[in-house]
Formats: C-alpha cells, structure tokens, sequence
C-alpha cells in the first residue's frame, strides 16, 4: 500500500521536480552565456518569468484546431518520455517500455509540432520545420547507433538495467568509460539534439524568425517553453542514464547534468552556427564514424 | 466448403463481371451492386473459414498430380487481410469511381486478382502455388492496364519484371520435381534436406528470387513504384497494401515449410557471409534505398508507393532472422502496414477526388477544408513512421528488438534510418496536401462523400484499436509462428511479455492519454485564444491577400536534394536496368543481322550447316 | 474399311476440279466442301483402331517397286490437324480473300498443297515422299506469291530457291541411299544403311535432313522463313506456319529415327533447336511488323519442339508432339487475326494497330488468349506443353538439357515480351490517323470469327486432348 | 484607472510581480536610433538584467520599441505590427521624431506625433537618446507593470474609432485582418468600467 502511494507522488511530482530542474539549468544557461559575453545575464530563474508572463498574456491567437492539439502533443509527448526515462527512486514505467520505447516517444513533440507550425501557414515556420526535420535525421543516426552499441553489449534494451549495470562496478562501469567512442560520438549527437550552437539553424531568428515559432505567441509560446524545460532534464538525463552510469541519488544525478550541460554550453557559446547540410555532413563525418568503430569493436569484443 | 467456395466465388464474380462489360459498357450502379454484394460473400467466406484450417481439398488431376488447397494458420490470415482490403476497396470505389470509365472490367479483375492471391497462399502444393503464381501475375498486368494511358506502359514493366520471376520459379519447381519425384511441401522439404550444399543454394535461390522479385526487394524493386503510383488510386491502395506481400508469403512458405529449417541451418552456416546474411542485406538496403527515394518525390501516390517498396523491406529482414520476435515482427507488420497505408491512399484518394490532382507542389492548406480527410491522413503517417499508440510501432519495435539482441546492429540501424526517412517524407505528404496556405482556387473544396467517409473511419479506427491492443493479431501471429515451427512469441493482449524489457501498450497510450490531459488543462489555464484566418499572419510587417504567394512546399528537403539529389535521381540500379534492356536490343539487332535477306549468305548458311553436322557427327563418335 | 488413299484422291480431284468450274463462288464452296470431308475422313481415321498401322498398296505393285501408303496413329493424328486446320482457314478464306481475285486458283493450289501434306505424312516410300515434298514446296512457292505484290515475289523467289536447294540434297541423299540399298522402300533403306560405312551414312543423313529441315525451318537454314511467311496472304501464312513446318519436322524425325538410327542426329539437331529458339525469339524481339514477329516467333517454337523431340525420350517426344498441335493453333489465331489487321487498317507495324483492341473487341480477346496460350500461361493448352516439355528435359538427362530448360525459359521471358508490347499497342488510345483507315464494322467479318473461334477452343480446351496424343515414330 | 488597481487581487499582485521580470521587445529601426541599440544589449548595459530580450516577431514581442521618424508608408507596417502583437503590449516612442516629428517636423512624408495613431506607453525625449536614458525608461516601464499602471493597451480597444479615424486620415483604409472591436468583445478588455 504504502509503494502505491509513494508510487502516485511519484507521477504527481516528478514532472514538476523535472521542470524546477529545467528552470535552473535553463536561467543557468542564460547566466552562462551571458558571463562568457561578460554580461551580467538575467536571474537564475529567468525562463520561469518567462512562462508566467507568457501564459498570462490576454490575446491569443491561434490559426486552427491543430495549433491548440499540436501544442499539447508537444507538451505530453516530453512529459511521457519522461515518464519512462528511470531517474533515482523512480523507475516503474521504464518495466513497461524499453529505450527503443523512448527514442519514439521522443519523436512525438517533433511530430506535434511539425504539424502545428504546418497549420500556422507561416513559411519561415515551414522552413524551419524542414531544417528541423533535416537535422533530426543527422543526430538521430549517430545517436542511436551508439545507444543500439551500449544494448548489444549489454543484452538488453532496458534503460534501467542498464542503469543497474552501469553502476554495479563504479565509475570503471561507465558507458563513458568502457566505451569512450560511443561516449564521445553520443555527446555530439546531444549537442545537436539539444539545438545548442552550432546546430540551431533551425531557429536562425535574424534569418527565418525564430522559424517554428514564428506565429507562436502567449500561451502557446509558453507551453513551448515548457515543453523546452522539460526536455533540457529529459535529454541529458537520457545521455546520463545511457553513458555516466545513471545515479543512486538525485544530487549525484543533479551535479552530472550540470557538469554536462556546462560542457554543451561551452561549446555553444563559442561557436557560429552550421548550415543544414553542413551539419548533417560533420554528423555523419565524425560522430557516425566514431560509434560504428565503437560498434565493430563491441562486435569483434563478443563474437 | 468455405475454403472451396474461397475460391469459386472470386472465379464466379470474375466470369460474371466480364460477360457484364461484354454486353454494356455503362452500368456503373450495377457493376458496384454487383461487386459490393460479391466481395463480402467473399469475407464472410473468409471468417467462417476459420473452422476448416487444417483441412486439405483437393483440385484437378494435373501431370499426374492431384493439385491440393487447404487453409494454415498464416494462408487465413492472408485471407482475411486480402479478402478485407478488396471489400474496403470496393467500398471506397462506390463512392471514388465517376461515369465514364469500364467499370464491369475494372471490377472483372479486381475479382481476379482476388482469385490468384487467394489461391496462391490457399495451394498446399508448388504446382498449385506455381499456376495460381502465374494467374496472379497476369490478373495484376491487366489489373494495373485499367488505371491512366501511363499505366500502359509502366503496367509493361511490370510484365516484363514478374515474367522473369515466374519462369525461375518454373526453373525451381521442374528441378524440385525432378529431384524429389513429388510436387507436395513434405516430400519436397525431405528431399532438399538430403542436398548438398550448392544444390541446396540453387534450390533456395530458384525458389527465392522470383518472391523477392514480386516483393520489390532491392535491387529488384524498380518496376513497383512507377507501375503502381500510374494506376487508378484505390487499386494503388489496394496492390500496395497486400500485392506483393504475396511475395512474402511466398518467402515465409519456402523458407520455413519447403526449405524447412535443416535446410536453412545448413544455409546460415559460416559466421559472416550465409543466405540469411544475404537476405538480410537485402532488407537492409530495401528499407533505407527506397524511403530516400520517396523523399524526392513531388507526387503524393508515387511518394507513397515508393514506401511500400521500402517496408518491404522490414518484414522481409523481419522474416529472415527466423527468431520468435523477427518472425512476429514482419508477419505483424505485414497486418500493421496494410492498415495505414490503405488509410493514407484513400486519404489521398479522397483529396484527389476533389482536387483533381496529386501534385504535392500544387495542394496545401486542405485541412480547413478536409478536416476527416486530414485525421485520417495523420493517423495513418503516425502508424507508417511508426510513433506510439499507433500499430505501426508495436511491429517495428519487434523487428528492432529482434536485430539488436540479435547482434545486427548494422542492420538495426539502417531499420531506424529506414524510419527517420518515412518521418521526413510522411511529414512532406501531410504538409503540403493539408497544411500551409490554401491556394484560392480549392476554396469550394468539400469533405468526400459517405461511401468514401466508411473505409477511412473503420481503418483509423483498426489502426488505433491494433495498436492499444496489438495482442489481437500478435495471438493470432504466434499460432502462425507455432505452425510454422518458430518457437511461439509470448503475447498477452497489451503487448508482448518478451524476455529483456516488455512492451506494454495498454500503459504507454493510457499515460500518454493522461499527459494529453494535463497538457489540455495547461492550455487551458492560459487566456482565451481566437482561431483567425490565414492571411492574419506574420509576413514582417506586409500586408497579406490571395494575390501574394506565402507557402514553402516545392523543395522541402533542399538540403538532401543538394548532399542527395544526383545519387537518388539516377541510382545504378536504374542504370544497371537500363544497360541490361540495351544490350538485349543489341541482341537482338545482331539476330535480326543475320537473315541479311542476301542469297549468297542463305546458300553459304546451307552448305556449312551440311559440313558443320557432318562435323559434328563425326566428332560425336 | 475407307482406304488411306482417299487422303490424296480427294483434295487433288478437288484441286482439279474447282480449276475447271473456275468461278469464285463455286470454287469457295467446293472447298469448303472438300475440308469438311477431309475431316470426317480424319476423323473417322483417328478414331478407328491402329495398334497395327494399315498399310495400302498403290496400283498393286509391291514393294520395292511400288508404293506403300502406312496409316498409323501418329499419321491419323496429324492428318486430322491437317485437316481440321485447312478446312477452318478456308473457312477463313471465305471472306478474307477478296472478291475480285481469282480464287479458284488459290483454292486449287491450297488443296494441292494439302494433298501433298498429306502423301508426305502417309508414303513410306523415299522417292516417293520426294515428290510429294516437292509438290508440297511448289504449291507453297505459288501461294506465297498469291498477292502478287513486289515484297511477296521476291519472298516466293528466295524460297523457291532455297527449295530447291533443300530437295537437290535430299536427291542427293536419295540417290546416295539407293545406291547402298538399290531400294526406295525406307525400311530396306533403314536395313541397308544400318550395316554400310559410318561417314557415309552420315554424310547421307545431313544431306537428307538439313534438304528436309530446309521446309522444316531448322535454324541454320530457315533464312527463307521470314519473308515468305510475312509475305503470303494470312491465310497462307496460318498455313505454313500452322502444319507444313512441322509436319516436315515429325516425317524428318520420324525418318532420321528410322532410316538413319545408325546415327546419333539427336546431338545436333538439339543444339540446332536451341540456336533456334534464342535466335528466333531475339530477332522477333526487335521486329516492327506483326506478321514478321510472328513469322520468327514461329522459328523459335520450331526450335521448342525440335528441342522435345529430339531428347530421345517417349516423355519428350510426346511433349513435342503436344506443343506441334498447340503451336498450330495459337499461331493460326494469331496469323489469322494479324490478316484482318491488315486488311482494316491497311498497314503492317505494329504501332499503326494502337486502339484495334477496342474497336475488335472479339477479336482482341481471341488475339490475347492466343498470345497467352503461346507464352504459356495456365490454364490454356500452352502451359501443359511448355510445362511436359520442360520437365520431359528435366528428367530425361540428355546432354544439353538444362541449357535447353535455361534457353527456353529466357526464350519465354522475349515471347511474353514482344507479344504484349502488341497487346498494348492493341488497347492504348488510338492516335489520329489510324482510326480513319476503316469507318464504320472493325470486327471480324462472320466465317473468320468462326474460324479462329475454332482454333482458340484449341487453344483454351488443348490439355484434354493430352492423353491423345500419339508419340510413335515407328514406320 | 485608480480604481482598476484597488481591485486587484493578491494572487494577481504576485504573478504580476514574477511577470513584470520578462520582456521582450521588438524594435523597429526606421531612423538612426537603431545605433543606440547594440550598447543598451551588450556588456557596457545589458538589458539583459531585467529580463529584456530583443525579439523577432511580433506574435511574441510585449514592446514595440519604435527609433526615429515614421513615414506614411512605414505607418502602415507599424499599425499592421502592432494589431499582430498579442496583449499586454507596450509601445515605446524613441526620439524627438516620434514625439512631433523632430527634425522632420516639417516635411510633407511624416507623422508628427505617434501617440495620435497608436497608443503610445511613453516616450523616451531626446536626439538621441543615449543607453542610460532607455535603461531609464525600461525600468519605469517595469515598475508601472508591476503597479498595474501600464495600460495603454487597453485604449487601443477602447478608443479604436479615435486612432482609426487618424489612421485613415494618413493614409485612407487598409486591411489588418484584424477586427478591433470584436476582438475587445471576445477577449472581454476594458469591460471593468462598464
């Protein structure tokens, strides 16, 4: 009885815990990059004013029903991957789905909102759309290939047990670690999941507007901060689980996402920004490269 | 009874549809009457049938051979899916098809081409196999013939490609015969599993490559895309969603039934490179080749027919890896394809009949106008890129499981890239068909009418419903899975309870609902909101009306076409195809060459061939 | 007992006859008339009981010096094809020919040819079958020539001279075989050559059979066959291609079986076959006329049962003797209609026959059952022949054998090719120009429909024939 | 207006307060102001600070932030900006040119005074402006928002007639796709006084 209830403050919680988390690491970022600009930067937890006034606006407009139903698609799609992704304390629904499970999962905020932008009948939206999709196909190779690595030479593809086996033997049990390639080759696949520089062409604001968003104001701006909150703990949490031997409590777990996400945003506060091609080009010129000699390796290491 | 009668009353509908055309060229109302009425004697035949499997009939004395047909566990469930899509088919076409075309004929073949795939995966023998083969592919050229004056031509190449697979698949049977005495499955997989290894490769490659062939498979694949995409849209529906799974079948009996499973231990000996490897490379390249393909297509029927070329591709690597969730996983997404892609071809079907045109470069903003049209569309690309809760996902996520802990991980990645690029291009369908700016001239555009409405409820409906609740058909796949002697895949009705981490889709699509919700309340809590029109939008400060152009839709991919374009535009394979056709002109130029109508060269030719057979004569000796 | 020789009596009387009435109307019908008896004659004959075959003597003079007429199955068999099919194309010929022309003529000289056909498959005399064969070639010669147009002069030209060629060797052979035997009866010759030199036996057989297989359409020397058969009236070409090939080929079997059994001719003549077929179905891959398609189409599915006959085995020989009767009637159909295309349209490519499908429907549907039951597609007769043949080399072990199962299934794959590119030419959209040819009817005229109609219930009902089919070669 | 404040409630109070935090501004260059701009986003003064961000679009942008003189033609793409722009929105005049015109007072292309076409938040004085006078004014806008004070939006609504009238008198009738009036309907603004 007692797990149950523990079990439903889990669900009622965890997202909110996930989006505090999301708040800081996103007024972080902003702080970041402001001191590398040797700026000031704004608060600690700018993007929560952000949503608050964003929802509060008074007009709203909005191009169709699928504007409104793309929006929560974006939403719940980061909130049920969420779900599923084992964090330390709570790991009930990762029994039911495994990490083939979550990559599609993922795959629902992209899809939602394509089809709402589609709907705002905005071409730079369109556009952006497109670079999106275009970008997607370049880190989701490099990006799976590693994780179908770290499943093949652990025999499974659940995401906890892997966590579980991960830190059974310490840090000397990390993907990271035992293998450095797929490590090296999915952390340049989370730079450009994350559209961190130099791979956020898709929202090139002097160039197409903030692209998808370009229609997007009020509420459904602020339900796609949201969303983008959500999604910073989502993503790295993933890479954390995947390659940094999960955690066995959470401010273990905090300090790893910090010290990732120090490290994406270092790089992205130093550098330009690829053209589509160009980045789907390096994505399959180095991280591809990079994980299937990790793969060939595992493969010669079992066979 | 009802296995028999399986079969005599696509023939009876057949002979009665063509002495109809005969007699009246109009006759549009009675020709659908007619053809609605067969085709669901035809599946209520096909569900009561259920209580025969197992039981053999027995057809005409032939070569001294009794031709037998019978019902298994996997030839219903080809039944069903067959015998179900034509009777959707023919719903759609009581609403889709207009006056003034031959309608009796269109009819005629539709009930033929049902007779040959029925009798094809009904024949318990490879005589029978091989005449109804032969009947099916023919019913498909004349099947195909009835759709534009392009489908002429492309029907051609169609012809040409499934001749060459029927007279290796004759070559098979004459030497199986030869070798075994018997044209009946068991003595056959007795008889090969005594071969030595290179026959046993001939054997397998006799009987295989005429079924990768019919199933499109790389590099085999060209004639399908163009053959389809030109014929009349619901027969495009319907020959893509089950045509040439056919081919499948066929790779499914020979592997497991005819070859049996000695045979393939035998075939898959050697570490790196064996018949399994090789077939599954095949998959492999059938899966991503011709999805990138599809990306460059500006026509929606030809984009998507470029698709069923590639999900071939996955149930035939499904098939090959011959493990308990490989096999489930192509014989589900067997099922799980034919949904969706019907459902997206009469969604396309339907924008047609209004529109009057395919040309994704010339639609857009339809879903104002389309709204049914338009959710069915959507859930049908959500099964096709295979996201939850749809179908599609449960069977990718087999066929996944199954190369990753399988140990190809080479090949699970090009199943993924497989289903990057159906993202992509379902994306570009759904976006420049519905989405975007509504040209003025579609502004009269209606939603289609209730006969063509029926079909793309039911299928969203079995889309959704298969997905929730895959254990419908997956206890229906591991019966087959029993039968044919792969070890049975544990179902239960939520999903699949398999060794290392289980699916559950009863969970995932109830907390994906739960997240909608709270989504929806989120929305909610935040100001009203008021829908406005498309001109209401943000152009930098310009004033917006029907005469300013404000759409992206030509091009959607340019970052592809500029790293892609050339290599997918003119691969080898249509070069190879190309060059095979010239140097059979070349050929025959050089015959025709020699009747050089000149005496002189007729005399020479007489007099040498008396010295040559004297020649030979003496060398004989 | 009616007497064998009836076979030869009544289509010469007939012959003369209708010169001497000499009016078209009388001439159509006296003909027809002739067919038809035939027929019943042939029929009569196949039904009666020849496990021995009945042997007549002509003008009572026994053998070596006169001349023994043998009636057995397999003759009984082939003689009522010969007639069946002569009687349908003079049928035919009711309407196809026109009216202006001197048709008594033409029918005159088809019987002659017919009676001819009939003494080749019937005489066991090697003179003998000399002259009819000769008859034979010149009848042929004339009607090749029958629409007198310059193409068809110099078609009938080349192919007399060949002929000719042809029948200077088997005189050869005849003379060379005489000299050893000092008797024309085959079965002497058969005894006489079994026990003289090896190389000079050989020599008499290729002289012989290549003289032969000149008519037969052998491949080295069938360089006659596309002119003239493209040529000649459809009739006439229905008839060439329908019996007198392959009527030449089995007496050309059925001898170099017999008389030169010291011989292996098998070897060769195999190989000739399958030079044949990849040959002939190449060059008709690249045809633009439909009768000149049809003409090498012909070459090849000579070669096919050349191919059968020539394994050595009782299944091979039947399975030839299955497909000769399918070949006749798929390539009647075919020559038939090829006619009235020409006649409607007045042109012979292909390409200008683009909608006939429609405006013919009738006729279309004959022209692609024909064309299926050629290329072999079940359930028609073509399939069961094409299916015996192969498996019939499959299982016979004969040198070459699987090649041949190779050649003629790639053989098929061209067939199935060039036919349907017609087929589709026949049902695409006609373009401008060609539909003006013939206002008004395009179908078929009555008797012609008839006609083909006869051949095409061959064609679909052929298989249940298939166990009456004879196969023996003896004497 | 006094009494609009009065009525606010305590929950309305904090929200408005974390609210008044985040503002994102669309700047509409004509003039040279737009020079003044780079130093008030950079590290000299980093607008940053108070949460202010340059924005692209209309549909997410709270200021619209309007540098130098407007001609006839550029008022109309700033009326069609400002209709896009979702509410509460702020417009902040920059430049003696948006006050009366400035050193074009007298030419025939130009508007004089903003405030007679769109409602204008407050305008900043001087040719130019230097970065510490737009600090300056940012903050006081900040903290009227967060009194509630900042409601010059509304008169938009309100009083659409007056700015229509001006409007049309500039430059005769144009189509914003936006219907004003009803729009105050179905979003209930200014309905607190009636």
């Amino acid at each position: 009885m007692n797990s149950v209830i523990g079990l439903v403050v889990w669900i009622v919680f965890y997202p909110l815990i996930a989006f505090t988390v999301g708040v800081f690491l996103g007024g972080y970022g902003r702080k970041f990059t402001a001191r590398v600009q040797r700026r000031v930067g704004p608060s600690w937890i700018q993007p929560f004013f952000d949503v608050i006034k964003l929802m509060r606006k008074r007009t709203n407009i909005s191009h169709g029903y699928m504007h409104d139903i793309s929006l929560m698609m974006l939403v719940s799609g980061t909130m049920l991957s969420l779900y599923f992704i084992p964090v330390p304390g709570f790991h009930y629904f990762s029994q039911f789905g495994d990490f083939v499970v979550i990559i599609y999962l993922l795959l629902i905020p992209s899809l939602g909102m394509a089809l709402g932008v589609g709907e705002t009948a905005n071409p730079n939206g369109s556009i952006g759309i497109s670079r999106a999709l275009q970008m997607l196909f370049g880190y989701e190779v490099p990006f799976v290939l590693t994780f179908i690595g770290m499943a093949m030479l652990n025999g499974t593809t659940s995401m906890y047990e892997l966590v579980q086996i991960q830190q059974s033997g310490g840090i000397a049990t990390w993907g990271i670690v035992t293998h450095p390639l797929l490590g090296i080759a999915a952390l340049f696949a989370l730079q450009g999941m994350m559209n961190e520089k130099p791979f956020e062409v898709i929202i090139a604001p002097h160039e197409i507007a903030t692209g998808p968003m370009t229609e997007m104001g009020g509420k459904y701006m602020g339900m796609m901060f949201i969303q983008h909150l959500i999604n910073l703990f989502v993503e790295l949490t993933i890479y954390a689980n995947l390659f940094l031997g999960g955690a066995k409590n959470w401010f273990e777990l905090l300090f790893k996402l910090f010290v990732l996400f120090t490290l994406i945003l270092s790089v992205n506060s130093v550098f330009g920004r690829f053209r589509t091609d160009d980045a789907m080009r390096f994505m399959w010129k180095i991280p591809l490269p990079l994980a299937a000699i990790g793969v060939v390796g595992i493969m010669l290491g079992i066979g | 009874m009802n296995t028999f009668l399986l079969l005599i009353f696509p023939l009876a509908g057949f002979l009665i549809a063509a002495l109809f055309s005969a007699f009246s060229k109009k006759g549009l109302v009675v020709g659908k009457t007619f053809a609605f009425l067969g085709f669901s004697a035809i599946v209520l035949v096909a569900i009561m049938a259920k209580s025969e499997i197992g039981s053999i009939i027995y057809g005409p004395m032939m070569f001294g051979w009794q031709l037998q047909f019978g019902l298994t566990a996997i030839s219903w469930y080809f039944a069903l899916m067959i015998s179900g899509i034509s009777w959707l088919t023919v719903v759609f076409s009581l609403g889709a098809l207009r006056e003034g075309g031959t309608y009796p004929m269109y009819y005629a073949w539709l009930f033929a081409k049902n007779l040959g795939m029925l009798g094809v995966i009904l024949s318990q023998d490879i005589l029978a196999f091989f005449i109804m083969w032969e009947f099916m592919s023919w019913t498909t050229y004349f099947l195909l013939q009835q759709g534009t004056k392009k489908a002429r031509s492309t029907a051609m190449g169609y012809l040409i490609y499934a001749i060459i697979a029927s007279m290796i698949l004759f070559a098979g049977i004459i030497f199986l015969h030869q070798a075994s005495g018997s044209f009946g499955f068991s003595e056959i997989a007795s008889t090969v599993a005594g071969f030595d290894m290179r026959t046993l490769i001939l054997a397998a490659v006799l009987l295989l490559a005429p079924m990768l062939i019919e199933s499109a498979a790389y590099p085999l694949h060209r004639w399908m895309a163009p053959a389809y995409s030109s014929a009349e849209t619901g027969i495009t529906a319907f020959l893509s969603a089950i045509s040439t799974r056919i081919g499948l079948y066929g790779v499914a009996i020979f592997l497991f039934t005819v070859l049996g499973f000695t045979a393939m231990k035998k075939l898959s000996a050697g570490h790196y490179f064996n018949l399994q490897v090789v077939i599954m490379t095949i998959g492999a390249f059938t899966m991503v080749v011709p999805t990138f393909t599809a990306l460059f297509q500006h026509d929606a029927k030809k984009l998507m027919a470029w698709h069923s070329v590639g999900q071939g591709g996955y149930m035939l690597v499904g098939l090959a890896t011959a493990t308990s969730l490989g096999v489930a996983g192509g014989l589900f997404h067997i099922f799980t394809y034919l949904t969706y892609v019907t459902l997206i071809l009469f969604c396309i079907a339907a924008v047609e009949y209004r529109t009057g045109t395919t040309n994704l470069n010339s639609l857009g903003g339809l879903i104002k106008k389309q709204p049914i049209a338009y959710v069915g569309l959507l859930f049908g690309i959500i099964g096709l890129a295979g996201i939850p809760p749809m179908n599609g996902f449960v069977s990718k996520w087999l066929i996944y499981r199954s190369l990753i802990l399988g140990g190809h991980p080479f090949l699970a990645l090009a199943a993924f890239i497989g289903t990057l690029g159906t993202i992509l291009s379902v994306y570009k369908l759904i976006h420049n068909i519905f989405l975007g700016q509504l040209p003025e001239r579609y502004n009269d555009v209606k939603e289609v009418g209730f006969f063509m409405q029926l079909p793309i409820w039911i299928l969203m409906l079995v889309v959704l419903g298969t997905g929730v609740f895959p254990g419908l058909i997956l206890g229906w796949v591991a019966k087959i899975q029993v039968s044919l002697g792969v070890e049975p895949l544990a179902v239960t009705l939520s999903g699949v309870q398999a060794s290392a981490g289980q699916l559950n889709m009863n969970v995932v699509s109830s907390v994906f609902g739960a997240t909608m919700l709270v989504a929806f309340i989120i929305f909610l809590i935040g100001g009203r909101r008021r829908i406005v029109g498309q001109y209401n939008n943000y152009a930098a400060g310009h004033f917006l009306d029907k005469t300013v152009k404000y759409n992206f839709n030509y091009n959607f991919y340019s970052a592809y076409e500029h790293i892609f374009g050339k290599r997918f535009l003119n691969p080898p394979v249509k070069r190879g195809e190309e060059g095979l056709v010239a140097l059979v002109e070349r050929a025959s130029d050089f015959a025709r060459r020699i009747y050089t109508g000149g005496l002189n060269t007729y005399l020479a030719y007489s007099l040498g061939a008396v010295i040559l057979m004297v020649v030979i004569l003496k060398g004989a000796i | 007992m009616v007497s064998p020789i009836l076979f030869i009596v009544v289509p010469l009387a007939a012959a003369f006859l209708t010169v001497l009435v000499n009016r078209n109307a009388g001439a159509r019908i006296l003909a027809l008339l002739t067919g038809f008896a035939l027929s019943a004659l042939a029929w009569f004959w196949f039904r009666a009981d020849l496990s021995t075959p009945v042997s007549v003597v002509i003008a009572g003079i026994a053998p070596p010096m006169g001349i023994q007429l043998s009636m057995d199955r397999l003759s009984a068999a082939l003689a009522l094809l010969i007639s069946v099919s002569g009687f349908l194309v003079i049928l035919y010929s009711q309407s196809y020919l026109k009216s202006e022309e001197a048709q008594s003529k033409h029918y005159a000289v088809l019987l002659l040819l017919m009676a001819a056909s009939f003494g080749i498959l019937l005489t066991r005399d090697l003179f003998n079958l000399f002259v009819f064969y000769e008859i034979l070639c010149i009848s042929s010669y004339i009607l090749v020539a029958s629409e007198e147009t310059k193409a068809s002069f110099e078609a009938s030209l080349k192919y007399l001279l060949l002929g000719s060629v042809g029948s200077l060797f088997m005189l050869v052979a005849i003379g060379l075989a005489y000299r050893v035997s000092g008797s024309l009866a085959m079965s002497d010759i058969a005894q006489a050559l079994g026990e003289a030199d090896l190389s000079y036996v050989m020599l008499t057989a290729a002289l012989f059979v290549l003289g032969m297989g000149i008519e037969a359409a052998i491949f080295p020397v069938n360089t006659w066959l596309p002119d003239a058969h493209s040529t000649a009236p459809s009739s006439i070409s229905a008839v060439l291609s329908g019996f007198v090939i392959e009527l030449a080929l089995i007496v050309l079997l059925r001898i170099s079986m017999t008389v030169f059994s010291s011989v292996n001719l098998m070897l060769p003549l195999r190989y000739m076959a399958l030079a044949g077929i990849l040959i002939g179905e190449l060059a008709a891959f690249g045809q633009t006329e439909l009768k000149r398609t049809l003409a090498y189409s012909s070459m090849g599915q000579v070669g096919l049962m050349l191919f059968a006959l020539t394994l050595g085995t009782e299944a091979g020989r039947q399975a030839g003797m299955a497909h000769l009767v399918m070949h006749t009637g798929a390539k009647s159909i075919l020559f038939l209609i090829a006619g009235y295309f020409i006649v409607r349209t007045g042109k012979r490519d292909i390409k200008s026959y683009s909608g006939l499908g429609r405006r013919m429907p009738l006729t279309g549907v004959f022209f692609v059952i024909g064309a299926l039951s050629l290329v072999g597609v079940p359930p028609l007769f073509g399939f069961f022949t094409k299916f015996k043949i192969l498996s019939a080399a499959a299982v016979s072990g004969a040198t070459g054998a699987w090649l041949g199962i190779a050649v003629i299934l790639l053989g098929t794959v061209l067939e199935a090719s060039y036919l349907f590119r017609v087929v589709r030419t026949l049902y695409s959209d006609p373009e401008t120009g060609n539909t003006r040819a013939v206002k008004g009817r395009m179908e078929m005229d009555v008797p012609a429909l008839i006609a083909v109609f006869g051949f095409t219930l061959l064609v679909i009902f052929g298989s249940f024939l298939l166990p009456l089919i004879p196969s023996g070669l003896a004497l | 207006m006094e009494k609009t404040i009065t009525q606010r409630s305590a929950w309305d109070k904090v929200l408005t307060k974390l609210q008044k935090r985040s503002l994102w501004m669309l700047h509409y260059c004509t003039g040279c102001g737009a020079v003044e701009l780079p130093p008030t986003m950079t590290a000299r003064f980093d607008m940053e600070r108070f949460g202010i961000m340059p924005m692209v679009t209309p549909r997410q942008a709270d200021i619209l932030l309007i540098t130098g003189y407007l001609s006839v033609k550029t008022l109309k793409r700033v009326v069609l900006i400002y209709e896009q722009m979702q509410s509460p929105k702020y417009v902040v005049g920059f430049g003696s040119c948006t006050i009366n015109g400035g050193m074009y007072w007298n030419s025939y292309a130009t508007i004089k005074s903003l405030d007679q076409y769109i409602p204008v938040e407050f305008y900043l004085a001087g040719c130019m402006p230097r970065p510490e006078a737009i600090i300056e004014g940012f903050t006081e806008l900040i903290d009227r928002i967060g009194e509630g004070k900042a409601n010059s939006w509304e008169d938009y609504y309100k009083n659409y007639e007056f700015y229509r009238k001006n409007q049309e008198h500039v430059f005769g009738t144009i189509d914003t796709r936006t219907d004003i009036p009803d729009d105050a309907k179905y979003f209930k603004i200014g309905e607190v006084e009636k």
